[in-house]
């Protein structure tokens, strides 16, 4: 008997995703989050998501410029050096989406909780912390039952679909990352569903060749699309490094609605490829490939 | 006999006073991409903490690499030891309090150890909706110091109470710290004009070092909390020769450090002018 | 049409009858090294099972090797597609009850789902101290179903209530099992003359079927616990001739399988047989 | 400056390993122990040593019948196919060594939770296990602050020593494991102390040829030491397999105090290279490393 695949098309993921679903996005900073899969779920229109992140960016401002969040759980927005998230900022302060601020940790140790099948786990977490009193749905304080020690219980986290963007997967579903992989790992194991895309698909005797650099195995994924430079404006290390142009870019589009409106319907709303060769194609991934090669060290 | 520099920048003051932070055989989290403390760092590693480790994204004892925009990432990620997944910098790092530094900036400081990277203004209606702390909230209270920078040292930012308690240090002195299961360490932040400590709950922060040309009024004036003012305060150790050599020639020879103290105007002419120079690096301007 | 071999050995019976315990798409744990286990497993993946996941050691996912006493751990990490820590299993497959099989033996076993790998006599002063239960206790709730495995069924094995209770089931029905957060599935023994269930925590295990020769009668007084006999019990399915060869020929042609059933003083040479055949294969023999 | 060196010799072992110490053993099953360290505490007659093993074979009962161990903390000791381990055996049906036995799981996650610094970590744990009534010190049955539900938390457990055998290392103390890691990651987690023993030491360039094999970073070592089939009769996968024939070997030995203590003479009591002589030196080396690399596939 042979063995199924896993492999699909980015369109495929409306089989997976649904409107009102809470989805967990990987990636970090401006590092391997799943952009062609955001992309998608603009293009496809896909409404009421709860998003959650826990250093997010692009991914994350984009999906609220385009309208598809009815509600965000992050610990951490931001466009890093290129400034403040505008869309995260202005949804926030004008349009009130609802959100919920979680630290770092509590997130992370939320989403490993949901992973192992336990309603919380415990942490000499963020006593004094403002966050910890406005949203006690996602902290209680506790005693040790051994010690008598005060800790925090960070609650689980699980969501509905886990999206990540990785460097190769084969058509069974194990995921290697050679780079950033975030709580790429963690989000995968607690979600109840799971679609990664990768740079490339290649045989299961290339994934056995390195077995240490799997970081997910097949088990724990339903979908695995192929999408190469996949995580642009993003960067997906060690193979290539973020647009800074196509951000400073998008950074002036979202200024304001009318002109992020324009970024829409200029660079998501085409096909996938279309949009990798609107960015700059063949000659701008060089770029991007050969600066994340060119490294020096002292 | 140490050589100091007579030409440096306030830039390079603060990078070089944050790099004699750390002590050889520390370890080090680069969170968000900052160059002047990612400079700070490979700095020390280069010069006297060569035992130290550092961590960023995935990357795990990196070899020290040549400070760059848009290249900290994979320099990083080629040059690693180990790749480690965030949750396994977690249990190895961040909960056992094994982090020695990881310095932290914020919206707003005050005198209790409090930061706010959340929201100035109503914490549901902000004037300004920050960008969360991401794990600086935990890790404030983790490692052993809590080290912040402040490039713009003002009543601004630091504040008699910030409006929204992102994180807080939580545990201080030495002896509650030590109960706690955790390291002491002291509060210290270097700004542009000095540096503050503090080491106890119920002691404020108190002046450690004036830069050069600053005044012990020029920083309580421009300091919302009270600050202890000693007798007698030291000048800021200066950059040495050999420091700012290596920062502007081998650490940062792109001046990504200097961005951060651009005024918000200029920043986009100076980093296009600094992704030219990467774009001739490679031969593609 | 299937075709049934005629000439097989009770452990290959045993063998084949939990390798269809597997479903394709499982995902299954290999414990401690027990031919038996292993070459069900093995023998599922080649032939109805090839999309389920088999665990072994660090690796995860191997590709299905040929059977040797001393070459399974070898043989599992260089064909793995991933290599884990025990916390990694733990905190992907054990904890949230995502494993479907890992079948266990016990020195005894009673009617309610308790296994005791502990001490046989007095907890405290035992006459035989067990090696203890390694995961067992805990993953028996864990996984989709708890499978047992027992060369030799036997009131000394089969015992109205095990000395020392190592691990339970403990959810057992379906309700309470989905109820727990854990899928639902039986308690199933495969012995040398039967295979008994238990799917609810209020009625007994209950005779599924018999093996080729062998009465309920034979079954029930060799079980010192209450069995539910039903009227017409079928008789255990047959290992078809392709299995009986790919055991023979392709999954285990050491025979190590055979170990499990020989005698205590038989087991040296037998183990010595072996050896020397796998000497002979790389050349040294 | 240069960096310094974690590099020390076997018999440096004493300057970590104290009389009295709790030592984690890593390995399991018959795998990965780290046999060589193992044979110099008995060398240096370091004695009334806690171990903790999550599953151990040879390396706890040859401590045991070395007279090493006070008391003894496992979830599982077996000499696996070659039966049940007779020095273990024999401590607890006649000799009444102090014993903790543990289900696998609450080792682990007691061993995790040390690594993380809480006093305690819940799970579905093993509700109606005699263990857990045996052992209230180790369990303790508790309610999620969240849900109600109940979990069972185990107790935190933090070595003075881990002690592990690995694949490689450089001088600073980064691991890598090729194969079977058992709970050595954990291990070295909690420990106070650690020491690992490697198949080879090889220059940092070396390990930053592969960093995804790296599975303890240097910041988490104290010691490195060179021990070249150093998990001996155990394997080291996936370089070299047990040794059956000194197993039997070591079993028939272990029937009796007596024809054990020749074993210890014969065998352990000399040092470390004339015990690879003693077991058979290059030819058996061979033998095991072939078994190793001629496996085939299905």
């Amino acid at each position: 008997m042979p063995t199924e695949s896993k492999v699909a098309k980015l369109s495929d993921i409306s089989k997976i995703i649904k409107d009102g679903d809470t989805v967990a996005i990987g990636g970090s900073w401006l590092g391997s989050h799943p952009m062609a899969v955001i992309r998608e779920i603009i293009r496809q229109k896909i409404k009421n998501l709860t998003a959650i992140t826990v250093v997010g960016s692009i991914d994350v401002d984009l999906l609220i410029g385009a309208g598809c969040l009815s509600r965000l759980m992050f610990s951490f927005v931001s466009m890093e050096a290129f400034g403040l998230a505008p869309n995260f900022r202005r949804a926030i302060e004008k349009e009130g989406l609802p959100y919920d601020e979680i630290t770092g940790l509590a997130v992370i140790i939320g989403l490993e909780a949901g992973g192992r099948n336990v309603p919380f786990l415990p942490y000499r977490g963020p006593f004094g912390s403002d966050l910890v009193k406005f949203r006690p749905e996602f902290y209680k304080e506790i005693k040790c039952p051994f010690t008598g020690e005060d800790l925090i219980a960070a609650a689980a986290i699980v969501p509905d679909v886990a999206i990540i963007h990785a460097t190769r997967a084969d058509n069974t579903g194990n995921v290697q990352i050679d780079g950033t992989s975030g709580t790429d790992v963690e989000m995968m194991r607690a979600a109840k569903k799971r679609i990664v895309s990768v740079e490339e698909i290649v045989s299961p005797e290339e994934i056995r060749r390195n077995p240490a650099k799997t970081k997910i195995p097949g088990f724990q994924v339903d979908m695995v699309i192929e999408a190469p430079l996949g995580a642009h404006p993003c960067s997906c290390a060690p193979d290539y490094v973020f647009d800074p142009w196509h951000i400073m870019k998008y950074m002036q589009a979202a200024m304001s609605p009318e002109t992020f409106q324009q970024y829409i319907d200029e660079y998501v709303m085409k096909p996938e490829f279309e949009y990798l060769e609107a960015i700059g194609g063949m000659k701008q991934a060089a770029i991007l490939r050969r600066l994340a090669r060119e490294v020096k060290f002292l | 006999m140490t050589q100091y520099a007579k030409d440096y920048s306030v830039g390079e003051l603060m990078c070089v006073t944050l790099a004699r932070e750390i002590d050889d055989g520390d370890v080090v989290v680069l969170g968000s991409f900052t160059p002047l403390a990612y400079a700070s760092y490979i700095l020390a590693k280069i010069t006297h903490a060569p035992n130290s480790t550092l961590l960023a994204y995935a990357a795990v004892d990196f070899k020290p690499f040549q400070l760059s925009f848009i290249r900290a990432e994979s320099s990083a990620t080629r040059g690693a030891a180990c790749i480690w997944t965030m949750l396994e910098d977690l249990n190895s790092v961040h909960l056992k309090g094994r982090g020695d530094v990881e310095a932290i900036s914020s919206i707003q400081a005050d005198g209790y150890g409090n930061i706010n990277l959340s929201a100035v203004g109503e914490y549901d209606s902000p004037k300004l909706r920050g960008p969360g702390g991401a794990g600086a909230p935990e890790v404030i209270k983790m490692h052993r110091k809590m080290i912040g920078y402040f490039p713009n040292h003002s009543k601004m930012t630091f504040v008699p109470k910030v409006d929204v308690i992102t994180g807080t240090r939580y545990v201080i002195g030495a002896e509650e710290r030590i109960k706690a299961g955790y390291r002491p360490g002291p509060i210290r932040y270097i700004t542009n004009l000095a540096v503050i400590s503090k080491e106890e709950k119920d002691k404020p922060f108190k002046i450690d070092s004036l830069h050069s040309g600053v005044s012990a009024e020029q920083v309580v004036e421009n300091t919302g909390f009270e600050l202890e003012v000693p007798k007698d305060i030291p000048e800021t150790e200066k950059p040495t020769k050999e420091q700012v050599r290596l920062l502007r020639e081998e650490v940062d020879p792109y001046g990504t450090m200097a961005f951060d103290f651009k005024p918000g105007k200029e920043r986009l002419g100076y980093l296009n002018e600094i992704l030219q120079k990467e774009l001739e690096a490679i031969g593609y301007a």
